[in-house]
């Protein structure tokens, strides 16, 4: 029989090119994506969940491969409740991540994801880890992942602050998002996002025509800046380029 | 025992008559002719003792240890047979290192106990093994704080706050029960388990003992250690000096 | 046919929790000729005494060199020795690839000991009929220890295995103190001495009957001996000048008579 | 040695990717091409990378600096990651190469070390033990065509003796009194061993931080893929001490005035 060419199968698969991210807080953590599925440049699903339950107070954002990220987020899940049921108590987010990234580390030839794996428990608190393509396991109180991600690192360095609430976290994640999903074509549809805390989970739900805007060219900025036709640009408008003092 | 004979008490895979195991119950025997071991659990650690018998005075002194060391933060003693205190030990090690492989995190001393449990249960399950012939005590801390198990020939095992296994166990329940176990120091505890270790050997039957101690708490940074050389001897002078007062 | 009901295999308890084939498994030890070690601050010795089958026959090998560092010397079945002797071997040539370190004796010791555990538990096999002394020296010093079939192993100052080992035994109690401060030779002298007692009425150690296995510095009547003093089997005329340094009993023994029986060694049956 | 661990054991091609700019995942790959390509299995690649790593002999025993940087690509994806680690009281290894591998070597070497904790019978691994067991690693996982990717450098102080060695993911071994890894080879090695050899036994402990944290900088300002944010670790009798992650002080100041690359002058 034939073999199966592994190769033409990966490069037609399903993947999460996507926006993720997991901030933690106070109290809590707070996870979002955004919901969009592609094949090549066909959106397979606008509306995908990529927020995946691991166990109660544990949850994982998924990017890379979707058929690749299930597995493993099924696994996962598996594991911990085997593990729930043996220590008689709910497991941590670092035997959480370590588990994943177990499973990311030993197949890296054969997988592609990259997973950020993010919650609560009673000895840590709320703590996220990042599990980047390839495996490894770095914790961070944000993380932010797949190929929306890498437009958007500017935007976190400089707004995120240690010390935020709840709301002001949410709104963090939001924004983020948003970002990422205009630059990225990889990313966009809605965005999810779970707020993670000792007492629950709450789902929170942006749809897409809903979206925090930003700039978006004169669209937005509108028509004021618009000079009247047939006015020579006055010279004194313009300021040359400081280039020395 | 009534059925010694009757061909009921051969094999671990036999019951007899009444619904018993004799070989299970054999193995305690092993058990109870063997040099006592207590472990403490208290305040912040957990302190394992062992009245070793030395069976020649050849025997170059502190060498042979009969306390184990499983992981950075768990401790095992047995009472019985032991070469296999050994071999549990052994397994108890490739437990907690494969959890530590799995999950980054050391192992959980419910986990351990429940994990060896089962490994020792199986021995009594076949004709083609025998049960081990030890109770082992396993302490240790974890992220519920000091934690303490006895692991028993048939595969049971028990959370206690004051264990002990072997030949002087009834007598030193009985001196334990008496501790307030939950508000001694480590420190405090490693003086009790000298005292209680000097009290059970029976000097009249037995022939001499060394006294093996080791502890795991704050003071060694949560790592499981023989007890450090001048408070070994501190405790060991209080235990004979306190025994004589007993008498 | 059996000595009692519970002593048929390895895998049932008695009801007093004793497990008679491994006590017979001992009793193999001590079929087998004395061996003797001793240990000073800075020398372990073995001494043993072979047996021949006959006038035509070699003496047997009670000696074995396991690494630099270690040796070895039986008392009971042979080729069980031999198997657990490679085991040791692998052991310690695994440590020298793996980390470029000598193996720590006692975890040789300990290797073969939980091996010989598992003998005891499981059913479809004999324990080891072999006991060994080992002596050693690494990081922490020369050391001796015992290693039996039952799973145990010890670290001793001075210690005797095989047969007649117990008159041996009461010969190095009486010494053993002594024995850290001793010179290479002193220390030779006294283990001839301890195996001295083993021998029946009527024998005496000869160059032919005797081994000696030393670790540390060369002793004067060795030559060409490395600083680092590895292990070496002494045996033959090399040995006559520790033989000489022996003091005579209080009683000589009596000639050996010629042709008398030869002893008798114990081998597994084919 | 090449400065991207992607192109280790590799032959190299400047003409794709001379600045290594393409996210590490789609770097071209610059071998030979293989006719037989799709039934020969390929080996994985380091994603996740740490730079240089140095190291060097002085009085007291070993001195050694990395940076806390771990790259993905050109992304300067983890900014707080130790590359420093340190293995029992005697030892610390510090990696460049793939991370992953990086801390899958750390819980090899964590499992070891705990199983020799276990024994308790005062027998410790020290560093020449330790870089004896890696190389086998190192060697033995190259042998299966799936390497750790990485090289590491050893260095340890046990029994009066300072230890320094090397080891990369082909299992080559060597040992010096000044190691650099990575970029550093090229850059740092050379003044390192200026500044070292011949006065291994003389330097003090500032006169080596001074030495080391001057490489530092100088790879700083010229390999890209490195940070003004890094730890130095010492080996010495005192047993191992890992410094908090701190930086340097660098000098733009003489750009100011820089105009044009030729003629120009305003």
């Amino acid at each position: 029989m034939d073999r199966v060419d592994m190769q033409r199968i990966k490069s037609g698969e399903v993947n999460l090119g996507t926006s993720i991210m997991a901030v933690q807080f106070e109290g809590g953590v707070v996870i979002g994506a955004d919901s969009r599925t592609t094949t090549g440049s066909y959106i397979a699903n606008r509306v995908t969940d990529k927020l995946t339950f691991l166990h109660d107070r544990i949850y994982c954002c998924r990017s890379g491969s979707a058929a690749d990220t299930q597995a493993i987020a099924d696994f996962g899940h598996y594991y911990l409740q085997i593990q729930a049921q043996a220590l008689g108590a709910p497991p941590s987010v670092p035997t959480a991540a370590a588990i994943m990234e177990r499973m990311c580390y030993q197949n890296k030839d054969q997988l592609s994801a990259g997973i950020i794996v993010a919650g609560w428990d009673k000895q840590n608190g709320p703590s996220v880890y990042n599990i980047p393509l390839g495996g490894g396991l770095f914790r961070q109180p944000w993380a932010i992942g797949g190929s929306g991600s890498t437009y958007v690192y500017g935007y976190c360095d400089a707004t995120y602050q240690e010390g935020w609430g709840r709301d002001e976290t949410v709104n963090f994640v939001k924004n983020t998002l948003a970002l990422a999903m205009s630059r990225d074509g990889s990313s966009g549809g809605c965005i999810r996002m779970c707020v993670i805390t000792e007492d629950n989970v709450e789902r929170l739900f942006v749809p897409g025509d809903q979206l925090p805007r930003f700039w978006e060219g004169k669209e937005v900025l509108g028509a004021a800046t618009k000079k009247p036709a047939g006015v020579p640009t006055a010279a004194a408008d313009v300021v040359p380029m400081a280039v020395e003092a | 025992m009534t059925s010694i004979g009757t061909g009921y008490d051969l094999s671990a895979s036999t019951y007899s008559p009444d619904g018993r195991i004799f070989q299970v119950e054999y193995a305690n025997k092993a058990v109870e002719n063997s040099g006592t071991a207590i472990g403490l659990r208290v305040k912040d650690g957990i302190v394992l003792a062992v009245e070793k018998l030395v069976h020649s005075k050849l025997l170059v002194p502190e060498a042979n240890r009969r306390i184990q060391t499983v992981d950075r933060h768990v401790g095992l003693a047995t009472a019985g047979l032991l070469a296999d205190g050994r071999q549990l030990a052994n397994r108890a090690r490739d437990e907690s290192l494969n959890y530590r492989d799995s999950w980054k995190q050391p192992i959980p001393l419910k986990y351990l106990a429940d994990r060896l449990g089962l490994y020792v249960q199986v021995y009594t399950l076949y004709s083609s093994v025998r049960p081990f012939g030890i109770s082992t005590i396993v302490g240790g801390i974890d992220e519920n704080g000091p934690t303490l198990y006895v692991i028993e020939p048939s595969g049971v095992f028990f959370g206690y706050h004051g264990a002990a296994v072997g030949k002087g166990k009834q007598l030193a329940k009985t001196e334990m029960e008496k501790l307030k176990l939950s508000e001694l120091t480590t420190r405090q505890a490693v003086m009790e388990a000298a005292r209680i270790i000097h009290l059970v050997h029976d000097d009249a039957k037995e022939k001499d003992f060394e006294l093996e101690l080791s502890w795991i708490g704050d003071e060694t940074n949560g790592l499981h250690l023989p007890v450090p050389k001048d408070l070994f001897e501190e405790a060991d002078k209080a235990a004979r000096a306190a025994l004589e007062t007993f008498e | 046919m059996f000595r009692n009901t519970y002593d048929s295999d390895n895998t049932v308890f008695s009801p007093q929790g004793r497990l008679h084939q491994v006590e017979y498994a001992l009793e193999a030890v001590k079929q087998g000729s004395a061996a003797v070690g001793l240990r000073s601050k800075t020398h372990s010795v073995l001494l043993a005494l072979k047996r021949s089958s006959g006038e035509l026959a070699s003496y047997q090998q009670k000696m074995f060199r396991i690494d630099d560092h270690v040796g070895i010397a039986i008392a009971g079945l042979t080729s069980d020795a031999r198997v657990l002797s490679n085991f040791m071997r692998q052991q310690a040539m695994s440590s020298k690839m793996v980390f470029n370190r000598p193996a720590p004796v006692n975890r040789l010791v300990s290797a073969i000991a939980d091996k010989a555990q598992v003998n005891t538990q499981e059913y479809g096999r004999r324990p080891y009929g072999v006991g060994f002394l080992v002596i050693g020296l690494d990081q922490s010093g020369p050391h001796l220890y015992e290693f039996s079939p039952s799973g145990n192993s010890y670290e001793y100052y001075a210690m005797s295995i095989g047969a007649r080992s117990q008159s041996a035994k009461t010969y190095l109690e009486k010494y053993y103190e002594s024995f850290a401060d001793c010179s290479l030779e002193e220390l030779i002298k006294h283990g001839l001495h301890a195996l001295r007692e083993t021998l029946q009425q009527d024998k005496a150690l000869n160059v032919n009957n005797t081994s000696i296995g030393i670790l540390g510095p060369a002793s004067v009547h060795e030559t060409g001996i490395p600083p680092s003093g590895s292990f070496r089997i002494l045996e033959g005329e090399s040995i006559q000048p520790f033989l000489d340094t022996m003091v005579p009993k209080d009683v000589p023994p009596p000639a050996a008579p010629s042709g008398g029986a030869a002893d008798e060694d114990v081998q597994m049956q084919e | 040695m090449d400065h991207f661990p992607t192109n280790w054991g590799r032959p190299r091609n400047d003409a794709y990717d001379a600045y290594g700019t393409y996210p590490i995942a789609q770097r071209p790959y610059n071998g030979p091409k293989d006719t037989f390509e799709a039934g020969v299995q390929r080996t994985q690649q380091p994603i996740v990378t740490g730079t240089s790593v140095l190291a060097l002999k002085y009085k007291d025993g070993i001195m050694m600096a990395a940076d806390n940087l771990a790259s993905y690509g050109s992304l300067a994806r983890f900014k707080d990651i130790e590359r420093l680690y340190p293995v029992g009281n005697n030892t610390v290894i510090g990696a460049g190469g793939d991370m992953s591998d990086f801390q899958y070597i750390q819980s090899l070497l964590d499992s070891l070390m705990i199983e020799e904790f276990t024994a308790q019978d005062g027998h410790s691994l020290g560093p020449k033990e330790i870089h004896e067991y890696l190389s086998q690693v190192m060697y033995g996982r190259r042998s299966k065509i799936n390497p750790l990717w990485n090289s590491l450098i050893v260095g340890g102080f046990k029994d009066g003796k300072r230890f320094l060695a090397y080891v990369d993911l082909l299992g080559t071994t060597y040992s010096a009194s000044t190691l650099a890894t990575g970029y550093g080879a090229y850059i740092a090695q050379p003044l390192l061993r200026k500044a070292i050899e011949g006065y291994e036994d003389v330097l003090t402990e500032e006169q080596a931080e001074k030495i080391i944290t001057e490489c530092l900088k100088v790879l700083f300002y010229r390999d890209a893929r490195s940070l003004n944010k890094y730890q130095i670790a010492t080996i010495t009798d005192k047993g191992v001490n890992v410094s908090e992650s701190r930086s340097m002080e660098t000098t733009w100041s003489f750009a100011e005035g820089i105009r044009g690359y030729g003629s120009q002058t305003q």
